[in-house]
């Protein structure tokens, strides 16, 4: 029997897969071609997506940078250790050299309680009390710097850690307004995803709504098309597509207004760097980020063609 | 090749277009449906590629019961079967050439294939110099005539042509007359409503006369 | 009322469709266009609501140069202009009843006096049971008579038909020649292009026949 | 002459406007219907614009919200006044009673010498140091808490008052974290400005959009209107009274998202308040507020339809 001819088999669904192929191909490029006919408004469309893709990437991206900034901020804070009073010299350089050696330190400065009787003695209004003392009443300090782009956490367990050094007597960490910050960051966070989804969905009514539209402006041809024969898969393809190619065309203006609103508040950003005497740089996407920027706009556009095709194809029958 | 079997169409209305319709139809035959306005022909002729179907009785196509047909299928049922409108149904916004190369298209016809077919049809129905025309710079004639270029280009086994001349004057419906009388050379089932009644008789085919979606009437013609 | 003064039609594609045109039509006549397909008979229609705008010559309505029109003052040219398509242009997701009430309703007819209207117009084309159907419910000569319905119901001095009987079988469109020549005996200039050449010989109006955009015959009606 | 009468052409005057009235009612009414008609996809219409015009208010809000919140903890910062040394205690109870007469201050805490000393005796280890002075070396302060709700200038103004009381040696008020916070604030502020033209385009472009989608799929209609002698602004009214609801739709929506925007957001913001210790609730838009948003969406939504009319009723003409 002829099916059962490997090669006549293989040759017919070649052609088959080859008919499918070309079927898809014509509408990709038939789908390209009227958005491209119609540049103007396709234009608009994709703005508008763009626009709604930019803001929740643009938040994330903002909200990453500020993150590196409070990170940094995080990493300046000084932490004092206090040690036992009476701990001698050796010890406590010792003790200077050692900590100095930890990665996450950048830089420790040792007081000695001679260095801090002199302030003191400068600075409080009890001279002549101070000079009447035999012994120093006071601790060697040691200051630690902790290298800058620290987390939270990571200067948390860095606390931990100088807290069990065994000469530690008090350590002091004054971070309130990084708390503080904290917690309106992570406010800011929860909103990004509220509006991250908000947006989501408005990419996918936009899609959805030009898709509909599209599809009732080309009512005829698609009767006409049914008349004659088409399956319901040839007419619903060009519109799918459509819906990617928009979605596509928003992610990447989305990556261009992210840009060039990059260079908008570069100029601000680096201003209150220069202030607090850091060498911050807002960051940008980077090719992953476009990447996935474009991705997630060609997701979104599919989606929504696909929820208007669904609805709106089946409703249009010949007559 | 197709049979009407007790078909009647109730539209949603409550309107009884047609009413317990018998037709048999062979295979090759060429039939003509008249009736006054509101008959019900254009009704009949929706029937067969299913852009109606009757509220009771049923029509077969080449021995396939439409009712029974799955949804899938019914665009290779509209492949096999040309129609032709009587408001042309042309999209207004192609030229020539892509109209009627559509039905090719869609059904999946090699390109090389696709051009030589078209202007093939459009050659026989005298627009080859109109190919690359917009249907909208076109006479109502010559829109008449894309249609039906269009419906033989993919050679169908039947042919459907509502007043297929109601908008030609008399040369050019004598002229398309004769184009389907060819196809029915040919082999083509042919099933034509017409209010041209002159020309039917010239014609002398079968005539199938609707009176109130009733066959009232139904005499083979003098020269079959 | 109506002149064509050497009036030539080309179209943006390079074809001639109407040459160097001289005709008038006075007030209260009913003149028929007939030729062949292509001849330009729509065309010729279509500059007088300004659909078209001949590319030489001049076309004088009630002894207006149109020509000479302002923008702003076509709308009430078209008002009194009632024009009757060869597609129906119909407005398919309306009834109707609200088709037929479009002019009065931009005309700014008060809202009482287009109910009497508009079921004037309906009954005398005998439709009036089919005021609340939609037209896509309707039989293609059911269609053209909304149509007609349309074009007289704010009662214009001038109506132009465009093939109105196309899809009509003879008895119907005898009818509504009959419904014309009513309208003609109160005063209503008609201008009406058909192929239906034996029904005009009938009706004994004068006739204009074109032949390639050419006027190659203009005679006065036998009972004119 | 009849033109003369002033009856008559009062007459006819009244008769135009009603006609110009009535056909502007039906325009008005005809374009409602037609969304009344479709109320899913209008409504998705109307979701989107909602959706662009509440990110900005919202934003705004939100905003308004954390300034009032800094505000407070403005308020909060204690300031502390050094009062010269020696002041002897009826003058600087005095001062307190004055101090604490004033409306911007919420409360005034005096720390005598005598206090300060036995405070510093029992933390400072120099306990035997201190029983050896005849003299208190401490100077007596004053510890002032603003009213809580003040703006950044209007510390800065105390601050100023304080300073130029006669007996104040030294005045503190550490807000260095404020400060930081204030130039967050600001190129958050640049940013929301950005984000609000961004979404008022968008909004102008979805409005456009969906209306030239809707003129072309109402082209049959546009051209038998213009076919049977519809002048020009006949044809446009419905479709400017459409952006109009459109604009109004998506302003009340808007309205809505924020109000369960604020919701979400109203409680790790409470948690977060009561933190510190504060009373804070976020504040909503208003009476006035939602007027606004309505307002600023009617306006973007004419000026989207006026954009699509202009530029795609001309384009159809019968033929
Ligand atoms: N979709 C529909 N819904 C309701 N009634 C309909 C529908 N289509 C047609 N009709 C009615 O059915 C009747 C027959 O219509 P049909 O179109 O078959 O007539 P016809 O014989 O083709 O007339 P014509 O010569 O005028 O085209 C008409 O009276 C029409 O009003
Ligand atoms: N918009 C247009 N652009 C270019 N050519 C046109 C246009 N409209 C009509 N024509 C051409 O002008 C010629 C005359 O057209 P017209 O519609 O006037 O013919 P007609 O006499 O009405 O024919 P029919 O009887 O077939 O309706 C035709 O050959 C047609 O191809
Ligand atoms: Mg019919
Ligand atoms: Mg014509």
């Amino acid at each position: 029997m002829a099916a059962g001819n490997p090669r006549a088999r293989s040759n017919r669904l070649r052609q088959s897969v080859d008919a499918w192929g070309s079927a898809h191909l014509r509408a990709l490029f038939a789908s390209l071609g009227r958005l491209y006919r119609a540049p103007l408004p396709s234009l608009m469309t994709a703005a508008v997506i763009a626009i709604a893709l930019a803001l929740p990437a643009g938040f994330l991206l903002m909200l990453a940078n500020a993150e590196r900034v409070v990170g940094s901020w995080e990493g300046n804070a000084q932490i004092s250790l206090f040690l036992e009073l009476g701990t001698d010299a050796e010890h406590y350089r010792a003790l200077a050299r050692e900590l100095r050696g930890h990665t996450q330190i950048d830089s420790v400065d040792v007081i000695t309680p001679e260095a801090a009787l002199e302030e003191f003695r400068r600075l409080s209004g009890f001279q002549e009390a101070m000079d009447l003392l035999d012994d120093n009443p006071l601790p060697p300090v040691l200051v630690v710097r902790p290298v800058s782009g620290l987390t939270p956490a990571e200067v948390d367990e860095l606390v931990g850690d100088l807290q069990t050094q065994s000469a530690v007597e008090q350590l002091r960490l004054d971070q309130e307004w990084l708390q503080r910050l904290h917690g309106i960051m992570q406010l800011i966070q929860r909103g990004i995803w509220v509006i991250a989804v908000l947006l989501a969905v408005a990419v996918i009514l936009v899609v959805g709504n030009t898709i509909r539209l599209d599809i009732q402006n080309r009512r005829d041809e698609i009767v006409v098309a049914k008349l004659i024969g088409a399956t319901d898969a040839f007419i619903r393809r060009p519109f799918l597509y459509e819906g990617i190619w928009y979605g596509i065309a928003g992610g990447l203006l989305a990556a261009l207004l992210i840009e060039v609103g990059r260079l908008l508040l570069g100029g601000p950003a680096r201003e209150l760097a220069v202030l607090y005497g850091s060498s911050f740089s807002l960051q940008g996407l980077g090719f992953v980020g476009i990447l996935r920027l474009t991705l997630a706009g060609s997701l979104l556009g599919l989606l929504g063609s696909w929820t208007a095709v669904g609805r709106h194809l089946a409703a249009i029958e010949p007559r | 090749m197709i049979r009407f079997v007790g078909v009647s169409k109730r539209y949603p209305g409550g309107f009884e277009a047609l009413r317990h319709i018998n037709l048999e139809i062979e295979q090759g035959e060429m039939v003509f449906i008249t009736g006054h306005s509101g008959a019900g022909k254009s009704t009949l002729l929706k029937l067969i590629p299913l852009l109606e179907r009757p509220s009771r009785g049923q029509v077969l196509v080449n021995g396939v019961n439409l009712a029974r047909l799955r949804k899938g299928r019914i665009p290779h049922l509209r492949r096999r079967v040309g129609v032709i409108f009587q408001d042309h149904q042309l999209l207004y916004d192609r030229p020539v050439y892509d109209n009627v190369a559509l039905p090719l298209v869609i059904a999946g016809v090699p390109h090389r294939e696709v051009g030589r077919r078209v202007r093939a049809a459009l050659d026989k129905v005298g627009l080859l110099n109109k190919e690359r025309s917009y249907p909208i710079t076109l006479s109502g004639g010559e829109q008449q005539r894309v249609g039906i270029a269009r419906a033989v280009v993919s050679r169908p086994p039947i042919l459907i042509a509502d007043e297929p001349t109601g908008n030609l004057d008399p040369a050019l419906s004598a002229e398309i007359m004769g184009l389907f009388q060819e196809f029915n050379r040919v082999g083509v089932t042919l099933l034509i409503a017409s209010h041209d009644l002159e020309l039917i008789r010239r014609l002398g085919q079968r005539v199938v006369c609707l009176e109130h979606g009733e066959v009232i009437d139904d005499w083979a013609g003098v020269a079959a």
